[in-house]
Parts: C-alpha cells; structure tokens; sequence
C-alpha cells in the first residue's frame, strides 16, 4: 500500500500525497483546526498557507496563533510546545470552539477508527459502549464540532474494511448532514472522498492506486461517477516545504504501526 | 496574603480518598507530574479524574490502583499508541468511566470556574454520547427559552481538587502560566481546593511588575509547591520540551507488563 | 451636619467616621469590592488592609487586585488607572461576579437613592419606571450582587427622609433577606445601622449626633434598643493613613454637592 | 492576514443607522472619544448603545441626536453628578432605554462572546429588573434542569458593533489591552463587526515577541485606525489618566445649554 511516486528525484509518500489533498481543502477565507495526533493536518495547514491560502487562521492545539513556519519543527505531540513558536497570540482551545460556536468558518481535521457511508465517525468504542471490546481513546472534540463546522475533513492512513463499515458501532461524530453549511472530505492513504446524499462520493484516486483497490477495501460501496481523476502530488517546492517542515519525518509514523 | 508555600507530602492531605480531581495540561504538555507521583506515594484511592485529553496521568494513576472512575474527551499517548492501563482497566471493568467531548468538558468547566450551574453548549445533538449522558445526569437536551429551538445543557463541572502545574509562582499562590493555558485557568478557579506545582518559586514583585502574567492569582490556591522539572517527563513551555524517549520506556515497560516497576522505581528515584 | 470631631490637634470630618465604619465591616477573610462612585469605601478597603484586615482581598472597578497603597492616590473617577498601581494581577469586574456566583466571602459597598426599612435599594428611578420623575443613573452591580454577597455594604451621605423612605419607588436592590447568610450594614453621615427582622437597627450615632437627629431625618422608624454607643472615630494613625490615600481630599465630594 | 488599518471616514461607515454598538472601557477609562467624535461626524443615526457603566460617551452621543435607545447599568459621571444629556432625554421620553445590571449585561456579553444564545446567572431575582426584561424579551426565569431551581436566563447579546480602543495593535488587527480589560475582550469577540482605535500601532514583531499580550487576535477585527489620544479626555492607561477638567468643561456647558456649542467645537477642533 506505500505507493513512492517519483517528483524529479524525490519519492513521494502517501503522507505526502495525502497532505497536499489535506492543504487543498483548505481556503484563504477559513479558520482551520488541528488537535491531537495531527501531524498530516499540522503539515497540511502550513502547505496551504504558504502556498494558496495565505490568509488562513492557523489554530492549533498548542494554543498557537500562526505558529511561525520558518521555525516550527513537527514533533510527535502535537500539542508540543514547539507547535507555538514565535506565535501572535495564545488562542485557549475553548476560544476556537467559541467560533463554531458562533458559525463562524471553521474548518477541522479529524480521525475516525470506524467511517460508514455518511462518513459519520467512531473514535469512542468496538464493540457496546458498556462492554467494549476495544476501549478506544475518545471522540476529543469529534461529537461537539462535527455538527459544527462548515469544513470537516476526516483522515485514516488505514484505507480498509475495518475502517470503513457499514454502520459505525458508536456514532461518535455526525458526517453529512443535508441541508447545512458544511463541506465533508474523507482523505485516506489511496483517495479522496467527499459525503454526500449518495453516500462517500470518490472524487480522486492516489498515485499508482486502481479504482478497484479503492472499493475492495471498504464494507461499503462509494459512489463512482465515470472516469476518477488522480489525486495530484505535492509539486517539488511543496515537497520541500513539508520536509522542511519535519525533518525527523514524523509524517511517516501512523503508516509504521 | 497568607502564605501558602508548603512541601508535597503537606499538600498531598488536600485529596481525600474518593475526590474528583483534574490537572493540568493536555496530552504530554504541562502535566503535574510530580505531584502525581506524591498522589501514588500517599497510596491515595478512589479518585475520579476528570480531563479533557489526559495522558500519562491517567494512565499511571489507574496503574497504581489511586482511581475509580475517570471522565475525558480523549486518553491515550498519540502517535505512540492507545494508553495501554486505561484501555485494560476500562474494558475489563476494573474502573468506571464516561466518555465527553471536548466542547463539553471544556465549557462545563468554565461554567465551573463561573459559578453557573450549567451552561448551554451548540453541537453535539445527534450524537451517541447524548444519551449516555442524560442517563449520567451530567447533560440534558433543554428548550432555549427565547427561541424554543433544542440546546444541550452541560451541568457545570467543580472538582474536588485540581492540580495546576505553572511556570511561576509566588509563596501566596498567585500563579503564571506562560505559553498554552488549555483550560487551566478554568480548572483552578472551579475547583474546591487548588495545588499550585511550580518551576519558580518569584518574588511577588515579579507580578507586581507584569500584572497581566498573573493568570490565576492568590486568593484562589491552597498550597504551592516548587517542584522543578515538576511536569516531567512532559513538557513545560519556555523550561523544556516533553521527554518522548521516557514516555516510549513507560509505555514498552507497560507492554512487557512491568508497569509496577515502573511507578516502583519512579516513586522512589529521582 | 458637618460635624467635625477633634483627634489630637486634628478636625474629624464625618467623611472619616464613615471611612472607619466601613472599614470595621471588613475582616481580614473577605474579599472586597468597590465600584464607581466610591472614593469612601476604597479608602476604607485601604484602611482595613493596613490595620486589622492585613489580608483582605482588595478587587475594584479599575480591576486591579491589591493596589499599592503606597502608591495609591484616590482619583475622582474610581476606575482611574492610578487606581491599579503596582496591582498585583487584572482581575476583571467579570471575576469578581464569578466568585459571587460561585458563594465565596465577598462584600461589595453599594450606595442608595432610596432607602428602605429592609434596606432595599432604589437607585433606578425617582416616580415610576415607565415615566420617571428622576432617572437615576442605574443600578450598576445592584441588583446582581445584593442577594450574593455575603456583606453588604450600603451608604449615603444624604441621611434624610428623602433617602429613607418607606417604600422604595423601584427595588433595585435587595436588602435584608432572612435566613440568608448575609449581613447588611448601613451607614449614613449620621449613624450606623445593621437590617435585620426588625428592620434598619441603630448600632451607633457618629459622634456629636443625637439618636433624635438621627430618627428625625428618616421616613420610617428604625429599632433603637437602650443605649446607643457612639460610631468610634479612627484614630490619628489611622486618620494619617487616610490623608495620605486622598490628597486630595476628594473624599469630601460627595458632602459638596 | 490582511491588511485591516483604514482612516477613520472609511471605518467609520462600517456603523449602519439603526445598528446597535457598544464601546470600550468604563466610565472616564478607555472609551472610544475620537471614534465616537467621528460617529457624530457622519451624522449617524437611532443607534441601539449597549455597556455596562458608561458615561461621557452615552450622553455626548444623545446629545448629538445619534440614540435611539440605550441600555445600561449605570450612566453617569461619578462624583461629578448625573448624566444631563441621558437624563434629559430619558425624562422625556426623546430615546427608549432599559436598565441592566452589571452582573447580567457583563455575562450576556460573554455569552455573545462564546456563541451561547443565553447564560444563566444567580442573583436578581426579587428585584424589579426581572419584570422588565421579561417584558422586553431578555431575561427570564427558568428551572435549573438538573436542580429544579429557578434561576435567570439572560439572552446572549451580540452587538452589531464593537469599538475598542486599544494600546498597542499591528496593521493587522491584533490588540492589546493594557491593564484593565472590563469586559472588551468579550464585546470584540461578540459583536459582528469590531472597530479597533489604538494609541499606538506596533510591528507584528511585538505580538510574536509578546503573544499573551494578544488580547485580541487578528481575524476579529474589521478595521483599525491609528488614534492616539483616542480615548481622550477619559483615561488610557500607561498612556495618559482622564482630564478631569475637559470632563468637568463638558458638564458645566451641558448644564448651561450649551452642549451644541461643545459638540461643535468638539468636531471641528483637536
């Protein structure tokens, strides 16, 4: 499944592939989010700003305004306080929740241990609430901003049928929900999806990965609508920026495990 | 101001057993970690620990048997992996717990720190997490009475005791996080009794020349403590960065199933 | 009615007495407020921290905790920045509401355009509230903090039968509340009294006061039981203190106009 | 970030007739005077003021026939006396108004600030406000869902406008308030458009250097324009006290009719 493509003399990585599709969905006019265990949305939120979307408010689970790119260096927390250099302004968690709060346009990057097809999300249990067979490690601020942001982006480096089942054990986070204000992409290590009435709409297909590859490992089946364009890779400057960005290559650690 | 400048095992009899409790930091950032230990070292038990996305605090604590129920938005140790004591104790119905989400706790504990009952929070309705806590009594699904339209009500949260772990301090206990704050300055303003663990020990002129760093002041704390390195082997900003290489040794420890050496010789070291 | 009292070779203004009344309200567990409009009870603050009450907590409108009172110098405006010297921490109006909310020991000083036999407040309107034949200028914290804190504090230069009346025209304030943890003081530039079951009950007349004068200026009776002691001047230290809080001598204000 | 530093003529028409607005500072401290001077400038009309304890600002504004309705706590000049123009004009019935209470105005400007529609606070209940605001649609009392209590629903307010006046901001938007904040954080982070006036405006540098004196971050703000001595002749703290005498000048023609006079003056001159 680690598909290298080649820019120039650089392999690409899915993390990578997956960070530019990470920083596309991401406008000059939004407030963007990450949390916890962020490190493809943290590289993807600084590609867009440095790149197409200059304006975007980077907020963080550091409490960092805009942390400063030329100094920031990725580490495995993501709430590391390196994630705050030479920021403007400590901006408390609860303040940006604030913003959803006020409708504002937040956009937000989080994970799923279960996706189904309304790309409603589990984080909280396998198996019953009461007697789990996994106790996994919590929603975060999954239930709360889910139904609250006009941009949810949710992401798993473990493209599969675990992952992707057909009615998620908890619902721990809304996915599409019709008539609102609100994007949803699902981004994973071989496409990009978008929710919608239809159900996951596949919208692009990694590098080197097949069509077939992509639906052979969901329980369910996405919506596929003629010819599924490719996933565009980083450029070599947006190669260089990411890799800048994490020299100790902390993308790479959640395709490891 | 009264003084308040006290040793660990002084300020450790502010917990009684079966408190609810809350600390400090998130994750592996500003964690009252040496405190914590002074917790374990009092053979304090029945704890409910209550956090937004707690890490190794929990985790160890459920370990050394201190806990009986714990709630949070989020456990574990991030790209290192699930919280290996949590996720056994949890599932095998060794402790209690409840799951929350961020948006909840966060404002239940600032309604907490405002002395308001509860507090109406957007978000969240649709969720399985509603029902589990309206059977709790910790949420309920109320009318907005200007706009009838349906809001969840969040039942404030004031712990027991909260332990906040700062940068500096005073001996009469006013306190100045720099860097992140999280919810800090709500935990410590809510709860019943505050411990303040410090890596200074200042002057109090210190905050009579910069007033605006002062960001929980005396009148709140109960007991400071100077505990340099007090959040090791997590991070405090502008003192030093999280130990990921002592976090992975608790955490291999945890998965050879020699967690008990681990707090053994934690406890006693140092 | 200005009856100016000697102390050594010193004139006592009833400015004074009321300064060391107030003062006597104050233990050394409470937290305080002042508000706007309130150059007597910020130097009473002033005068309890530095003689019994070394630890009070001293919170005001210029949101400052534990202004230097070596450095302090009463302004007109009682949220004037001078008033935040050498402040040990911003603590915002809001805080101090939160830990009224929250039951803590915090008495607040609040004056009165009406005044009646429980001692609730009217500071809204003179005549009715829909076509008042005075707007007053309002409440401010009135009516939020009256039936939280733990002492009130109320006071008047005016004692008078306009004052004390026997229905206030608008409760903008709570006074006297049974079975409540609160206890409320009243003093007047003629006398101190506190409200209890009985209503306003004299505690003392300032000094060179009569109790008939004190009775006569009011529109209602308050319980006088047996000999009535005299309101105790400050003493020449404390006089000293005060003097040097207030250069000014704008304490004598509200006596002016 | 973009670039928000505009004159004042250009922000000033960020303010629609009929808008409601609230203004920085208490009392004679840090009130928005050069803003509110340009407000009277354009001939703005039946604004909705919104504070807490305002003074000079209220009632040079009503004075200028810019007011259709104003709510409050407290407006007035302290030791100085009443307010003449507010207490004229509400004697007479020439602008609606409603009296608040600090407790309830301060935390429904903190609501706004969060995204609540409402907030509960103790106290008020038993005074004659509650009738009113029942009346006027924004208080009112609810039971508590989980104690069954009766306690007081304020609804959120969220102003159309916020002008702050600040110390220090950047060309950006970033702000910050020195010393005493009262409750302008919340009214710039609630109200759907912010004005920021600052006395001096600084480098971005200074917010990287010092983020905790960020009181206000960058994307609240819809403009900001460089006024120094904007807040005069009330006080800007660090920067100048309120010039008793200018205020007491104010007063004394007001009381001798000449507030026109003063207005005239006030708008031509500096």
């Amino acid at each position: 499944m680690e598909n290298m493509e080649n820019v120039g003399t650089q392999k690409i990585h899915p993390a990578e592939i997956m960070i530019k599709a990470m920083a596309m969905e991401i406008a000059s006019d939004d407030i963007f989010l990450h949390g916890l265990a962020s490190p493809l949305p943290a590289l993807a939120m600084h590609l867009a700003k440095q790149t197409h979307a200059p304006d975007v408010v980077y907020l963080n689970v550091a409490d960092a305004l805009d942390p400063d790119p030329n100094e920031y260096k990725l580490c495995p927390s993501s709430a590391d306080p390196r994630h705050a250099v030479n920021t403007i302004a400590i901006v408390e968690l609860l303040e940006t929740f604030d913003l959803a709060m006020k409708g504002k346009q937040l956009g937000m990057f989080l994970g799923g241990a279960q996706i189904d097809s309304r790309a409603n999300t589990n984080l909280t249990c396998i198996g019953s609430y009461e007697s789990p067979k996994v106790k996994l490690p919590g929603g975060a601020a999954t239930a709360f901003l889910t139904p609250l942001v006009k941009k949810l982006v949710l992401w798993t480096t473990n493209h599969s049928k675990r992952v992707f089942v057909e009615k998620v054990d908890f619902i721990t986070g809304l996915g599409y929900e019709e008539g609102k204000d609100k994007e949803v992409t699902v981004i994973t290590n071989l496409a990009v999806f978008k929710a919608g009435k239809e159900g996951l709409i596949l919208k692009s297909v990694h590098p080197g990965v097949t069509v077939d590859e992509v639906i052979e490992n969901m329980s369910f089946k996405p919506y596929v609508e003629g010819e599924v364009p490719t996933t565009p890779a980083p450029t070599e400057d947006e190669l260089e920026l990411i890799r800048k960005l994490d020299l100790d290559g902390i993308r790479f650690s959640e395709f490891k495990r | 101001m009264k003084e308040k400048l006290v040793d660990a095992e002084k300020a450790v009899e502010l917990i009684n057993d079966g408190d609810s409790i809350t600390f400090s930091g998130v994750s592996m950032v500003r964690v009252p970690m040496s405190f914590i230990r002074e917790i374990i070292k009092a053979g304090k038990k029945d704890l409910y620990l209550i956090d937004r996305e707690p890490g190794i605090d929990f985790d160890i604590l459920i370990a050394a048997k201190a806990v009986r129920k714990v709630r949070f938005a989020m456990v574990g140790f991030e790209l290192f992996g699930l919280a290996p004591n949590f996720r056994k104790a949890a599932e095998s119905k060794e402790i209690e717990w409840i799951e929350d989400t961020c948006g909840a706790i966060t404002n239940a504990l600032r309604a907490g720190a405002s002395g308001m009952p509860f507090v109406v929070v957007k978000g969240i309705l649709g969720t399985d997490l509603v029902e589990i806590h309206e059977k709790e009594g910790t949420w309920k699904v109320i009318k907005d009475p200007f706009s009838g339209e349906e809001i969840l009500a969040v039942k404030a949260v004031n712990p027991d005791v909260a332990v906040i772990h700062v940068q500096k301090a005073d001996r009469y206990g006013n306190a100045s996080i720099e860097g992140s704050r999280f919810e800090d300055v709500y935990k410590a303003k809510g709860a019943k009794k505050l411990i303040i663990t410090a890596e200074e020990i200042v002057d109090t002129d210190y905050f009579r020349k910069y007033p605006e760093r002062n960001t929980i002041p005396y009148f709140y704390a109960d007991a400071v403590i100077h505990m340099p390195k007090g959040a090791y082997p997590t991070a405090c900003p502008n003192y030093y960065p999280p130990d990921y290489e002592e976090i992975r040794r608790y955490l291999a420890m945890c998965r050879e199933g020699k967690v008990e050496e681990y707090i053994k010789e934690w406890i006693g070291g140092r």
